[in-house]
């Protein structure tokens, strides 16, 4: 037993690390060497993740459950009384880890990968910007940190995705990002707002003390936890506010990883895990949840059939397994969403950054139709990206196997129909994976112009690292039917309040895996079968082909959908205020008042010469007749 | 020291305030009466010091420093008038060469 | 008043005047010393025994000079000048306590004209009137390197005099009173504020080198630059004065130096002595002034060592160097006393 | 800083137009302390800066060169003691040089060595001046007094040699008057063991110190081409980094027997220029030091001027006993001798950089065209772009380091 | 003393009229500085020692040096030939001695509350002053830091030549 | 930069180290270079009262020399006249009267031998063209009133 709260004052540092980094490296941009800022912002955040170990030490031996770090009075306002406070609980504590180790391993791995960029230091700045505001979302004691956070890694991930501004493109990107986030974002203010007028707080601690008197599925509750969730799905790319997160694969590839795969589109899942009682209390809430993540899961998974950037591809599988973090938020088993949340941020990275060291290794070329044959130029990514890709597709003993397999448990425990479907997504992903596993690494290589070879180290061991991390990650929770424990839910379970869930019999379990695995092995042949012995090559964007391909292809139109459903009609709208409203009824009024004024203006005029004796003896005269008023009068 | 700290029991007040309000008066005569801005910006010199002597002179009969504190202010004040009054009267030198307060009549040069 | 303190204070006011004018009249013919040893030469020695008639030869040839006033200069300003920089050059030793009391029969005399409990602070008023005598000279002289030494003068003084406060803000938050005649009561034994206060009398001697124009802070005069700067038209008495006040300030600032920051007429060991009360005084005066002297001493020694800034290095070193370390001396005085304070 | 204005800022009306208020001229000269000499500056200053300086020469306008066309060319001796008086031994051994190269004198090897420890002692007494005075511009009074005990020294020394001081008329052509006497020695030898010591007194006085670096660091620096372009020469050319040496790359006078090494400076700076000479006083120490190390090699200790009759008074001796030697000693003093028509120009490097004599005979008594090369009327012209855009004061800085005389400006 | 506040009030307000009415600035400066060192004196009698020195470091010291500055930056000496017409200058008397009966008149009421308040000779010392402006009065002290601040930058931005 | 010799090194090191940066090292070094001066003997020579030793060579003022009898050695042959380069000196020569052979050595002597110190250079060309060894520049420094 170790007492807790002495130590955990050392709990600010975790996020000052990366706020030093970020100001040391952008104050001093024009003066640091080529290597210096990222090894300056590597450090940072590798010393706040020792830290965070630290503090993860001591949160365990402690017997504790959280502690909270009041820095200083922030916001006092009335009754509003808002401290500048860190909660430090499990939930947090696994998501600093997350944040700061895997921010670490990118970090060192941007070094060799923007190691030619010329913006390198405002690189190096964005990033650790990003890292810290993503440590005060997950550390924040009450929602307006939180929020603080919510909007800082926001603003990050709209910088670094137009990073590489000069492209439109990207800069379009950015922008839609951007905007895509604002939708969401002005749900989860709301849902603050809301929150502070039911429980004259935004604590996390006051609101769920006092949420826990509430009636199950009081109104006000699923108003609230709608809102937020409103804010989760547009952070977390969920349908309908998904397209943007493909199309913030626009920035550099470590900005992807960290930002895109690892931890901010997580920020949802967190904040939603985060006030789980809340959620617990709204059942209506939690079925949009199951709806929209099943939808998400499946949806995306059939895009992603059909992309052919690697990095795109990678999106949407990221969409897609963000989609069953929230069937399984939806199911109430968020102990198990965060597992997921780990897992992913394993392997997601890891495919990031191995797809990051292609396209390195390509020299920027991100098509997979022109890649192949790279498995024995690149041994090592190969590697790694074979070990990823099995952890993503769930094949036992990788990362991936464990925690996807506790989602479909859950859905099973719920309804058959939801296993059905999410294992349908399942494999779906594992198809899509494979093929485009198939495609970079086996066959001849279809561009003749590259020369890959094998990235540098400091490239290669973040790589490494998380290969192995993929591989082994997945014992942090063995569950009960390996002989495990289920560690990691257990470890949640103090700061996550889980659904009661039925019991589902061991037996049950074992077949469920069965079926799921061999459903598996049937795809992963069928895709060898596909793309490495047929050497089939998917055709070029604008062939010909079926009305459902085309579909696919083209993301279901989503894009064009919201174009017609909600730019179109906001356009007349505003063409019509403009033309009617504002030009004859405003803008004449505000014009007479501008000709009255001018009007009068030249009456006045003689008076305003520009002489300031005169004023002054304007003004001398004025305050003796105010004085001489008040005196006599 | 004595003889003089015990002396404002002797003086009236009223001398204060004639002695006061004539100097304000002069100043604010001078304001009008010249054209050259640096003589105006030393004629509100002398307002404001006349403004602090009756500040002063209330605060010591009243036995209460505040009066002298605002004294403290107003002379603050007039040192960030007085630099950024100059620097205008400088500028202004600069651009028309001269500094009648009659020139000054453009808003933007 | 009674009358007997009445006549003391007189008598004892003229005392001053006239020690400080004496010494200020052998600064010159120190400085004339001091400057031929350090340069191997012999220095003033036809006047009297070692030279020692020289001041007043140079008085009288200051007085039986013509006095000049240049056609074009405004006379009456041209004649202010340097009646401002003397008079407030002078104006500055009443408030120093030249030794402790003396006592006469049944009274007790102070040794300090006025112990004004703003004591520094009147010192800083005369400093700072007395950038009128040079400005104000320079200027009437109608005369360009004049004009530019008054400027200089006038922008030196003025940066220097933020810097010089400063420092004393330290050692009052260290003294805790403003009164000259506490704070040399204060370092009664070797409680000297040197010890207290080391960074404080440094940057309070490099202002106190700028505010009296001496080398290497001597732009305003400068020989070479400016052939004399603000006092190039001067001739004759006016001339002298201008170059006495020089020397009256650099011995007021030697003084105000030893009683701010080496204990005034303090002198340790004094009290084993066991000797009366009047003796004790008189040894602490001779104290006192060997101090000056010594800082006098040190004014010259400086002056012919050094070579001398630039107009803009020297605002660079009074506004990036010296304010900010001011500030930091400050600070930390500040802190310890907090710190200190808090247990 | 300054902006550009055409140099011709007298026509007011034009300078008003352009900036109506700002700038005021300043006279520096012709009796300011600073200028060492008489010279003036109008200097167009904005408040303490510079904006533009006009030159003006010609206040000792001595026709130096029109009076030397008139007379024998061993007159012109004491003329050349007027070019740079701070190192009048150099112009007259360099005159000296130039005679005989018109002649065809060959002088002997020890007169060359004598001729060398005394230009390199003028070189260093000329250094003297010129650092111990930018020590007395910036303000250290103290250093020059030190250097000019030194200075003092040397001239003893010209005094034990030739019996004058400042304006030495040292020499004659084809070698020395007379023999340097034992005393000379000593009193050469004696400066050579105490110079060293006081030369280190004055640098730890004042090089290191900062507030004379910031006076001196990048004040009147001067681009090498710029340099280049206006034909500096000397210890000025050298502070800009190019090891020009007359002595290394044209050697006269045996120099080319010598080992000593050519300091340079990295951008012209007075810091430079100062260091430079500062480390130029060294070598020339070392200089006299091998020159009297071979002087005591040499067997002879008795010659002092070459055997050449035409121009080299005979022995007063034989003036008394001799019609021959009496016929020659009124040939030569009456100028008499017949002289070569030719065009000779010698160049030694002087104190203060290449300082040349150009000479055309038509076969006359007298020269028909002489010219001097002086440098400091070279760096002169120089220093309006050297100060435009600094202060004042380091205009006097920049001045006295270039070593301007003003001896050297009419000619 | 009640002759030292006629004579000091006597200097003052020639002093002050010779402001006005002096036509040379550098001889206006010199008359208010005069009128600044007779008010020092004022505040001596009216026992405020500490403003009485205040008021000549900062009035005396910086503000009329200030003006002296750029008084002969300027060169203003022989500039200043503009004269108002004969009416303005007639009305601007005319104006300052109503405005001095007015306020002679409006300040009648205050001639009362002398002697009512207990006589305290410590209040002008360092302490009292020093007490009120560092308890009461901290945070418009702390403000008047920004101000000097802010007027310092806007004297640069306007001294500034445009480069 | 090329260099045009091998000999060729710099002299100046401008980078300031710390303890330089600081000011106070160096000046107190500088005062005590002065300190030591202050208490080392002077060289000042109290002109009056001491005199310089000249050396035997000096050229002071000019002396026309007689001969071990007392005899004027100048024979006005006006060489000196000739090489003196500043043109300082005139001379009128008569022819010595019988009987004057004890006061000049040659029939020709200088009846006036002026010498305009306002012009004369000390420079002894003088004393080199004479072919008498009459002419001499000695060790005497020239009263200010001659010059």
């Amino acid at each position: 037993m170790v007492a807790l709260i002495p130590y955990i004052t050392i709990a600010w540092l975790v996020p000052a690390f990366p706020l030093v980094g970020f100001l040391i490296t952008s104050l001093a941009k024009n003066k640091l060497k080529h290597n210096q800022a990222g090894i300056i912002a590597s450090t940072m955040v590798a010393l706040s993740f020792i830290t965070s170990v630290f503090l993860f030490f001591i949160l365990n031996s402690s017997g504790q459950d959280s502690a909270t770090l009041t820095l200083f009075n922030w916001v006092s306002a009335g009754d509003l009384k808002i401290p500048f406070a860190f909660l430090i609980d499990h939930l947090s504590l696994v998501m600093m880890l997350i944040i700061t180790g895997i921010g670490a391993l990118i970090h060192i791995y941007s070094i060799g990968y923007m190691h030619d960029d010329e913006r390198v230091n405002s690189f190096f700045a964005q990033m650790n910007l990003f890292t810290f505001s993503m440590l005060l979302l997950v550390m924040g004691a009450n929602y307006l940190i939180l929020f603080i956070g919510w909007e800082g890694v926001g603003f990050c991930s709209y910088l670094l995705i137009g990073f590489w501004f000069k492209n439109p493109a990207f800069n379009y990107a950015a922008r839609k990002a951007f905007v895509m986030n604002r939708i969401g974002d002005l749900g989860f203010i709301l849902g603050i707002i809301m929150l502070f007028f039911t429980f004259k707080s935004v604590s996390f601690n006051e609101v769920f003390t006092q949420a826990a008197t509430l009636q199950s599925g009081a109104p006000i509750l699923t108003l609230i936890t709608l809102l937020l969730l409103v804010g989760a799905v547009g952070k977390s790319a969920q349908i309908p506010l998904f397209t943007w997160l493909p199309d913030a694969m626009a920035g550099p590839t470590p900005v992807s990883a960290l930002i895109h795969a690892a931890t901010m589109v997580t920020a949802g899942i967190y904040m939603i895990a985060r006030s789980s009682i809340l959620y617990n209390l709204a059942p209506i809430t939690s079925n949009v949840m199951i709806v929209l993540g099943l939808t998400t899961a499946i949806i995306t998974a059939i895009v992603g059939l059909r992309q052919n950037d690697i990095k795109k591809v990678l999106a949407y599988s990221t969409v897609s397994q963000l989609g069953y973090m929230f069937l399984a938020l939806g199911l109430g088993a968020y102990s198990a969403a965060i597992f997921h949340v780990t897992t992913h941020a394993f392997f997601k990275a890891l495919l990031f950054l191995g797809a990051g060291s292609i396209i390195h290794a390509m020299g920027g070329e991100q098509d997979i139709r022109k890649m192949g044959g790279l498995r024995s130029k690149m041994p090592i990514t190969f590697l790694t990206f074979l070990i990823a890709t099995l952890a993503i597709s769930g094949i036992p003993p990788f990362s991936g196997f464990f925690s996807k397999d506790l989602i479909l448990t859950k859905a099973f425990e719920t309804s058959p129909w939801l296993y059905a479907f999410a294992l349908g997504g399942a494999l779906i992903t594992c198809f899509y994976m494979f093929r485009l596993f198939y495609l970079v690494f086996f066959g001849d290589q279809r561009l003749s112009s590259a020369h890959p070879h094998e990235s540098p180290r400091v490239m290669t061991v973040p790589l490494l690292v998380l290969s192995v991390l993929s591989l082994f990650g997945g014992f942090l929770n063995i569950p009960a039917l390996f002989g495990g424990n289920s560690g990691f839910e257990n470890f949640l379970h103090k700061a996550v309040t889980s659904k009661e869930s039925g019991e589902i019999h061991s037996a049950t379990e074992i077949g469920l895996i069965i079926v799921s695995l061999s459903l598996l092995g049937i795809i992963i042949l069928l895709a060898y079968r596909t793309y490495v012995k047929k050497s089939t090559v998917p055709a070029a964007d604008g062939a010909p082909s079926s009305l459902i391909a085309r579909i696919v292809a083209k993301k279901f139109y989503l894009d064009e959908i919201f174009a017609a459903l909600i730019e179109k009609p906001f356009g007349r709208l505003s063409d019509f205020l403009f033309k009617s409203v504002e030009v004859k009824v405003l803008d004449s009024a505000v014009d007479g008042v501008g000709t009255l004024t001018s009007r009068l203006g030249s009456l006045v005029r003689r008076l305003q010469q520009g002489n300031i004796s005169f004023y002054l003896f304007a003004m001398v005269a004025g305050i003796l007749l105010f004085i001489i008023f008040i005196l006599f009068v | 020291m004595k003889e003089l700290s015990s002396a404002i029991q002797l003086i009236p007040l009223e001398n204060y305030i004639f002695l006061s309000v004539a100097l304000f008066s002069i100043g604010m005569m001078g304001v009008l009466f010249r054209r050259n801005t640096i003589a105006i910006l030393m004629c509100l010199e002398l307002m404001f010091n006349s403004v602090n002597l009756l500040l002063t002179a209330f605060s010591a009969y009243h036995s209460d420093p505040s009066g002298q504190v605002f004294v403290f202010f107003i002379m603050i004040v007039a040192a960030a008038e007085v630099a950024v009054g100059l620097s205008i009267v400088v500028m202004m030198k600069r651009n028309v060469d001269s500094i009648d307060i009659n020139l000054l009549n453009r808003l933007k040069w | 008043m009674e009358l007997t303190t009445l006549l003391f204070k007189t008598i004892f006011l003229f005392i001053i005047l006239l020690v400080t004018l004496v010494v200020a009249m052998y600064s010159t013919y120190a400085e004339r010393k001091v400057a031929a040893f350090m340069q191997d030469r012999n220095g003033p020695n036809r006047a009297g025994p070692f030279g020692l008639l020289q001041p007043l030869a140079d008085g009288l040839k200051m007085f039986m000079k013509e006095e000049i006033i240049p056609l074009t200069a405004n006379k009456y300003l041209f004649i202010l000048g340097p009646s401002i920089a003397m008079t407030t050059a002078l104006l500055t030793g009443v408030v120093i306590p030249w030794g402790d009391t003396l006592t006469i029969g049944d009274h007790v005399y102070s040794l300090q004209m006025a112990d004004l409990n703003i004591g520094i602070l009147y010192v800083f008023a005369m400093v700072s009137i007395g950038v009128y005598g040079i400005m104000i000279g320079g200027w009437a002289s109608n005369n360009k390197y004049a004009l530019l030494g008054a400027i200089r003068a006038a922008s030196q003084m003025i940066s220097y005099e933020l810097a010089m406060g400063m420092s004393i803000i330290a050692l009052v938050l260290t003294t805790g009173s403003l009164s000259l005649h506490d704070i040399v009561a204060q370092q009664h034994g070797m409680h000297w504020n040197i010890f207290y206060q080391p960074l404080g009398f440094f940057i309070f001697l490099t202002c106190a080198f700028a505010e009296t124009n001496r080398a290497p802070f001597d732009l305003p005069e400068c020989e070479t630059e400016l052939i004399g700067g603000y006092h190039t038209e001067y001739s004759s008495m006016k001339l002298g004065f201008y170059l006495f006040a020089e020397y009256v300030n650099m011995f007021i600032s030697s003084a105000v130096i030893a009683t701010l920051y080496f204990g005034g007429y303090n002198m340790p060991f004094i009290d084993q002595l066991g000797l009366s009360s009047n003796a004790v005084t008189f040894i602490g005066m001779g104290f006192f002034f060997i101090k000056i002297f010594a800082f006098i001493f040190l004014f010259m020694w400086i002056r012919w060592t050094l070579p001398r800034f630039r107009y803009d290095q020297l605002m660079n070193m009074g506004w990036k160097g010296l304010i900010p370390l001011a500030i930091f001396n400050i600070l930390a005085t500040g802190a310890y006393y907090f710190f200190t304070s808090l247990k | 800083m300054a902006k550009e204005v055409n140099s011709d800022y007298w026509d007011k009306d034009r300078v008003k137009a352009e900036e109506p208020k700002e700038y005021n001229t300043l006279n520096v000269g012709p009796t300011h302390p600073a200028t060492h000499g008489v010279f003036q500056n109008i200097m167009l200053m904005d408040g303490e800066y510079i904006v533009s300086t006009e030159q003006t020469i010609g206040y000792i306008h001595r026709a130096f060169e029109k009076i030397a066309e008139r007379r024998p060319f061993y007159q012109i001796t004491p003329l050349t003691d007027r070019l740079n008086y701070c190192s009048a031994p150099l112009n007259n051994m360099g005159w000296h040089m130039t005679v005989e190269k018109l002649l065809g004198i060959e002088t002997p090897k020890r007169v060359d060595y004598l001729r060398i420890v005394i230009m390199e002692l003028a070189r260093i007494a000329d250094h003297i001046i010129c650092n111990s005075v930018i020590g007395v511009d910036s303000g250290a009074l103290t250093g020059f007094t030190y250097m000019f005990q030194d200075r003092e020294f040397i001239y003893e020394i010209y005094e034990e040699i030739c019996g004058s001081r400042l304006t030495t008329n040292m020499g004659r052509i084809g070698g020395f008057e007379r023999n340097f006497s034992p005393k000379a020695w000593e009193k050469i030898k004696y400066f050579l063991e105490f110079f060293p010591a006081k030369l280190k007194e004055f640098e730890t006085l004042l090089i290191r110190n900062r507030i004379f670096m910031d006076r001196t660091i990048n004040v009147g620096a001067f681009p090498l081409d710029r340099a280049l372009a206006y034909g500096f020469t000397g210890p000025n050319l050298r502070a800009c980094g190019l090891d020009y040496d007359v002595r290394v790359m044209n050697p006269y006078c045996s120099y080319e027997e010598f080992e000593f090494t050519v300091p340079v400076g990295q951008n012209g700076d007075t810091y430079d220029r100062f260091m430079v000479r500062q480390a130029e006083m060294k070598q020339s120490l070392s200089i006299i030091q091998q020159a009297i190390d071979k002087l005591d090699a040499l067997e002879d200790k008795e010659t002092y001027y070459a055997r050449d009759p035409r121009f080299v008074l005979p022995p007063k001796e034989k003036v008394y006993n001799n019609m021959e030697a009496l016929i020659w000693h009124f040939k030569i003093v009456m100028g008499e001798t017949d002289i070569p028509v030719g065009e000779v120009y010698h160049c030694i490097e002087g104190a203060n950089g290449e300082l040349g004599y150009y000479l055309v005979s038509d076969g006359g008594r007298t020269a028909s065209r002489l010219h001097f090369r002086r440098p400091g009327f070279i760096y002169y012209q120089a220093y309006p772009e050297m100060v435009q855009g600094t202060m004042l004061s380091d205009a006097i800085l920049t001045m006295s380091s270039m070593n301007v005389i003003a001896g050297e400006l009419d000619a | 003393m009640i002759f030292l506040f006629y004579l000091l009030s006597a200097i003052m307000i020639v002093c002050a009229l010779l402001v006005v009415f002096s036509r040379n600035p550098i001889n206006n400066v010199i008359y208010l500085i005069l009128c600044f060192i007779a008010m020092a004196g004022h505040y001596i009698l009216l026992n405020a020692q500490f403003l009485a020195v205040v008021h000549i470091i900062v009035y005396t010291g910086a503000i009329m040096v200030l003006f002296l500055f750029v008084i002969m930056l300027l060169n203003l000496n022989k500039a200043i030939i503009f004269r108002k017409s004969t009416v303005t200058r007639v009305s601007a008397v005319v104006t300052g001695g109503i405005f001095f009966l007015v306020l002679l008149a409006a300040t009648r009421q205050t001639f009362e509350i002398h002697a009512k308040y207990p006589f305290n000779s410590d209040i002008g010392l360092v302490s009292g002053i020093g007490k009120a402006l560092f308890g009461e009065f901290l945070l418009p002290f702390e403000i008047s830091s920004i101000l000097f601040i802010s007027a310092m930058v806007g004297a640069m931005m306007f001294g500034k030549k445009d480069e | 930069m090329e260099k045009l010799t091998n000999r060729s090194v710099v002299a100046s090191d401008k980078k300031m180290t710390f303890m330089e940066r600081i000011y106070v090292p160096a000046i107190l070094k500088g005062m005590s270079i002065t300190i030591t001066h202050f208490f080392k003997k002077k060289t000042t020579i109290n002109y009056p009262e001491e005199k310089r030793e000249f050396s035997k060579v000096y050229r002071g003022q000019h002396v026309l020399k007689r001969d071990d009898e007392g005899r004027e050695r100048c024979t006005a042959c006006g060489l000196c006249a000739v090489a003196c380069p500043a043109e300082a000196i005139t001379m009128v020569a008569a022819e010595r009267k019988p009987g004057e052979e004890h006061l000049y050595r040659e029939e020709k002597y200088a009846a006036i031998y002026e010498i305009n110190m306002l012009r004369c250079i000390y420079c002894g060309d003088c004393e080199d063209a004479c072919p008498k060894e009459a002419i001499f520049l000695t060790d005497r420094i020239v009263a200010s009133e001659l010059c």
